[in-house]
């Protein structure tokens, strides 16, 4: 890959840069917020981490490394937009407005996921690599036939759900059916312990002409060339251009979740590389350098980030667990005979628990 | 209106109607537009409807139940045909994992209003992957309806019912049947249809409860008679609904019978059958006169079609299940 | 040499031993390599024999057991890893239309010597996807055997076996007893070992039989020692084989018992449980004293971690319904 | 799609030109063994429809005007090299010395596709669409491990399966473990009633740059353009260079099988408008205008053809039905008693009626 071929609208090391394809005003973009954003979500993350660590949580699956990717398409989408995230988009899910503790709530294992898709226009966590590219193509062929041209879809996925076959079927149905949805692929370089290679010989933007619509690679650790980048290609989506795949260039800085030890698989030298061009770093260095931010807002923001790390630790710890019988509810909309009649059953063989005392 | 119709016209006058009083829902699959399906269930309603009512999709089943979940997210109801029993099986991870999943996932936020129209089972001197009977796979999953018409009357209002129904809905329809004709009335109003999770007495008996669904229905009526003539009278109940089974249906008339045989093309080995005669054993353990036995398919792939009339239950073999119940 | 293994260990033991000795042997899937897969069951093997013998593969289990079935036909005896129970999914038709049926389909010219290990059941406090109990899907295939280790020696020998078999085999490991430690021989011949498709009596005993597999013939050893203070003596089955069932074996059992009880993981409905109680009801017609009784999932999707110890059957439900045999 | 795309050697009219990339000299190729195969695969064809019509046969795949992709193709390989068919593939399977009994059989309902692929070096005919891709890749990754670098495999689908997930998930092992093994796609233009455009908005040989290999695309009515591109692609497979996908670029000229009504969804012109390239027409011009067969040879290959076709319909005729028990036969290796119960209690009721006689 040439560098040419990754879009970059700011250096890791804080330079400012202009690309004809993807004009950005610094007017247009609230970079604070940017960095606001990205800084409270890695401390959701950091939190999230240590509460698992406590045995708060069942496992965790963290986006450290990947604040940019997540923010800044995050921050692109309009508020009509719907977003189909996979099991990592805390970034994303804080963009649309979800409150961290309901993606505590799920890895906590109280929930599956527990908010209103249709509400938030943000979909459940999808866990079955690739699953959800499908769902968002038919959302978006649903948009075509309300005739909602306000609106676009956009899809998350890693670097290895690419060679999920459900994946290329969804690249395929929205070419055909030119649906407004558009894929964005977080290659954080590894699927757990497996690096590219095992995925694709040839950078994975490329996949997409193959299926008759364009792809793009960003830097993904660059918060502005993301938000540019998602921006054109949702206005594209909506004004009937069809789909488009981004690959956002990043690198899991964490492990693959907190049950995974990358020391068994990667160099440590690789970390220390991308740890240079981290996604928050870059953005601090602008806002000081070029003088849109002081030393008292950084500190603002920091203890605003302490205040969220409190709150969720709390809010985690109060979490209580769900009602036995509940794990009946909602498998049907309408009654289930036999689904019916185990809950009675197991509703009586949980009384007779109460009224027995702890007779064995 | 009533009126004779075939099995397969009588689902496409169900697809017209929730067509035309809905217009959320939408027809997708392999062949279903100008075509009208292989099988002509879908035969003018892309005429009728247009395009983006009846869709005909790319050659990908995963993809046309993954896509039918998101359009229904966006509140469509989609009606899925899958081309053959055979071609379910790409599209099992979204069916397993995913529609039958998501409202209980969500917490009920979400329903996925999702008919999969699956045409099953043998009897047709077809090529391998097309006589299938996959029953097993969607009843074992929770969150997923299952149901199977066996006659036109039946399929022109269970279609409409399944498509009504905010739950997914696999829906059989037993393709050698789709030629049969039956008196259809299109009048009566949907309300006052045997709803979609009932079974149902199609040939009231005595001496033996005989249980079936789809294509074996009318195999075990035709059994029935036969057993007349040798003096049994034989209760057939066509099941209709395999997940949830209709039990109070079921053990009401075996607790009557004392007897009871299952037949399904399916192989019997993890089969409705063996979920069946475990649930009935247990209801009527003091009234049974002999185990529940069970006719069906064997444990091998399904043969070559000059082979098929061996493997498919017919009169003689549902005869002799029922003849051997009497020998406990 | 005998020695106490985990679970997880005694498999990687025999993934070894049949590396050994064989070098159409093959590992593949996704994370087996470098990191030995989640659950470190490959741990040190790709070090050991190679990339090319044993392979982290594109993220994608329909390729995984599509390109196994290639290297099969082409003389190599692929081992594949379905990193958990809910990803088996996308593989279904790979596995049902193709790999079950291919020998068949070849009037007997191909042998598909495939094994697909399973991570199964629940009880590790996983997210969604990752507790499930996908056996019936398979079981209910015929040209596929299927297995379920319960212990580290008992692994040990039936992974050996799974490999050397020409028949291909979904080896189900339940994931939550991999770190169980057991005295395993790794000495005595393969040749001296229990065949694949056989049960073993666990714990001997009188009045009712206790059948499982997989993770729960250890709850249901524990239970039987807590009947026991309660002057009722179970005998407990591992059932080992899923298909073939080892009808023998649970027939003498029950014929000498009276009294039956199936538990499992996954959900009742459907479930193994289901099949074993039909054929032991007409198997021991006139010995039973009580309906085959049933101890398993709910129909409804594997509910969120902090509920599932509701969910699974545990050492309460299945005296539950060891005690509900003797109401009748 | 320009013409400069579309590899040619034999014009419709039967005029034989040259391709840079393809040098192909007549001294090559047995241009009349090419002519041969070809009528004589068309031959039994028409005879299996007719058996079909006359309720000998279940069904019929109908190759009509696919001729010279398949024998293009399956002359260019080698007879170590391996096929992988689809279920129209007759002509590659003639091309492997497989008696067309075998494949009337099939559609008999007599077996289910009776014969050793590993002695015919021809895989069963694969019915569920695509599946054949990964088994094929999976064998050329045999190859591979074997270090048989005179080995490579061909594998044949239709442009409908370049939709499905798995023919995707091939592609993309393939290209990971380059693998010796040609993705060889007959585009008829149909699905059945699908016309290409539900099934990709570019041309399909463009789907291989995406998984990061070469894709081509050939006149699949020019048998020695199959036939030049079909044996270099195999070449560079035995040479390392890894997969690679032509696309023929041919047409169905016959309903899709026995059991369709083309009239339903194409119109007539289009047919006719194929005529004109017909595969084996073109052939026979260019072998008679440059004198390199006379009309002897024609009416000899004919009167092959007739007694082809004579033989076929004896041998179809001929075939017994399978004997009830074989329905039992070769599901497990070994025992399986489950299985074995089932046969031994199907037997005895056959029996039953035997000594019974017709009593009911
Ligand atoms: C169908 C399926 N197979 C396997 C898994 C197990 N698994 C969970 S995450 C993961 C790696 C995913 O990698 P990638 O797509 O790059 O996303 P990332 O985790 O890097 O964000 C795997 C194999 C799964 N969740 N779903
Ligand atoms: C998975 C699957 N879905 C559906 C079918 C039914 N079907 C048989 S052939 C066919 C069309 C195939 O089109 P194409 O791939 O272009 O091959 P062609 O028949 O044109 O040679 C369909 C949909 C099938 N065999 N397999
Ligand atoms: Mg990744
Ligand atoms: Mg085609």
């Amino acid at each position: 890959m040439t560098d040419s071929e990754l879009i970059q609208l700011l250096t890791p090391e804080g330079e400012r840069l202009a690309h004809p394809m993807y004009p950005l005003d610094d007017s247009e973009v609230d970079l604070k917020g940017l960095y606001r954003d990205m800084t409270l979500v890695r401390r959701v993350d950091t939190e999230a981490i240590s509460l698992q660590r406590q045995g708060e949580l069942g496992i965790w699956a963290s986006l450290l490394g990947q604040e940019a990717a997540q923010i800044g398409s995050g921050r692109a989408l309009a508020p009509a937009d719907m977003a189909f995230p996979s099991y990592r988009e805390h970034g994303v899910a804080w963009c649309r407005g979800l409150e961290p503790e309901k993606l505590i709530e799920l890895f906590r294992g109280v929930s599956h996921s527990g908010w209103d898709p249709a509400e938030r226009k943000f979909h459940l966590y999808t866990i079955v690599i690739g699953d959800q590219t499908l769902h968002a193509t038919g959302y978006a062929m649903g948009i075509q036939r309300d005739g909602a041209d306000d609106e676009a879809v956009i899809v998350y996925f890693g670097d290895g759900a690419t060679s999920q076959g459900d994946v290329s079927e969804a690249f395929n149905f929205a070419s055909v059916f030119n649906a407004p949805v558009v894929f964005f692929c977080q290659n954080n370089q590894w699927a757990i312990s497996e690096s590219n290679e095992r995925q694709t010989r040839v950078p994975l933007y490329q996949r997409a002409s193959g299926f008759g619509f364009p792809g793009v690679r960003v830097d993904g650790n660059d918060v502005l060339a993301c938000y540019a980048v998602t921006r054109q290609a949702l206005r594209a989506a909506r004004e009937g251009q069809g789909p488009s795949l981004i690959e956002a260039f990043t690198y899991r800085m964490g492990a693959h979740t907190t049950t995974d030890d990358p020391t068994r698989y990667r160099i440590a030298s690789e970390l220390e590389t991308w740890k240079l061009k981290d996604p928050i770093e870059r953005v601090r260095v602008y806002l000081a350098r070029s003088g849109q931010a002081d030393s008292g807002f950084f500190e603002k923001i920091s203890a605003e980030a302490d205040e969220l790390g409190a709150r969720i630790r709390e809010a985690c710890r109060a979490m209580p667990d769900p009602a036995p019988l509940s794990l009946f509810d909602h498998v049907y909309a309408g009654s289930h005979a036999i689904l019916d009649a185990e809950r009675e059953r197991f509703a009586a063989y949980l009384d007779s628990f109460e009224s027995e005392g702890a007779s064995r | 209106m009533t009126g004779k119709l075939t099995l397969s016209r009588a689902i496409n006058e169900g697809l017209r109607r929730a067509l035309e009083s809905d217009d959320k829902v939408m027809i997708m699959g392999e062949d279903v537009g100008k075509l009208g399906g292989v099988f002509r269930v879908t035969d003018g309603l892309q005429k009728d409807f247009g395009e983006h009512r009846v869709v005909d999709t790319p050659l990908a089943e995963s993809g046309i139940v993954g896509t039918a979940i998101g359009l229904a997210l966006r509140g469509y109801r989609p009606v899925c045909e899958i081309q053959f029993d055979g071609f379910v099986f790409p599209a099992t991870d979204q069916i397993v994992s995913q529609l039958a999943k998501m409202r209980y996932r969500s917490r009920g936020a979400v329903s996925l209003p999702v008919t999969i129209r699956i045409p099953f089972g043998g009897g047709i001197g077809a090529v391998e992957h097309h006589s299938e009977s996959p029953e097993m796979f969607f009843a074992h999953t929770a969150g997923l309806r299952v149901v199977a018409c066996s006659d036109a009357a039946e399929a022109f209002t269970m279609i409409q019912l399944a498509i009504e129904s905010e739950d997914p809905v696999i829906f059989l329809e037993p393709k050698r049947r789709y030629w049969d004709k039956a008196e259809v009335d299109t009048a009566t109003p949907l309300s006052g249809a045997l709803p979609l999770d009932k079974a149902r007495v199609v040939v009231p008996g005595d001496d033996v409860t005989l249980l079936s669904y789809g294509p074996l229905v009318r195999t075990c009526a035709e059994a029935a008679v036969a057993a007349r003539e040798d003096g049994r009278s034989v209760e057939v109940i066509d099941l209709r609904t395999l997940s949830p089974l209709d039990m109070p249906t079921i053990a009401e008339s075996v607790d009557k019978t004392g007897r009871c045989v299952v037949a399904h093309e399916a192989p019997v080995f993890g089969g409705l059958g063996g979920e069946i005669a475990a649930r009935v054993t247990e209801a009527c353990f003091y009234n049974l006169e002999a185990p529940v036995l069970r006719v069906g398919g064997f444990a091998t792939p399904y043969p070559p079609s000059r082979l098929e009339d061996h493997y498919l239950p017919d009169l003689d073999r549902i005869l002799d299940g029922v003849d051997r119940t009497f020998e406990f």
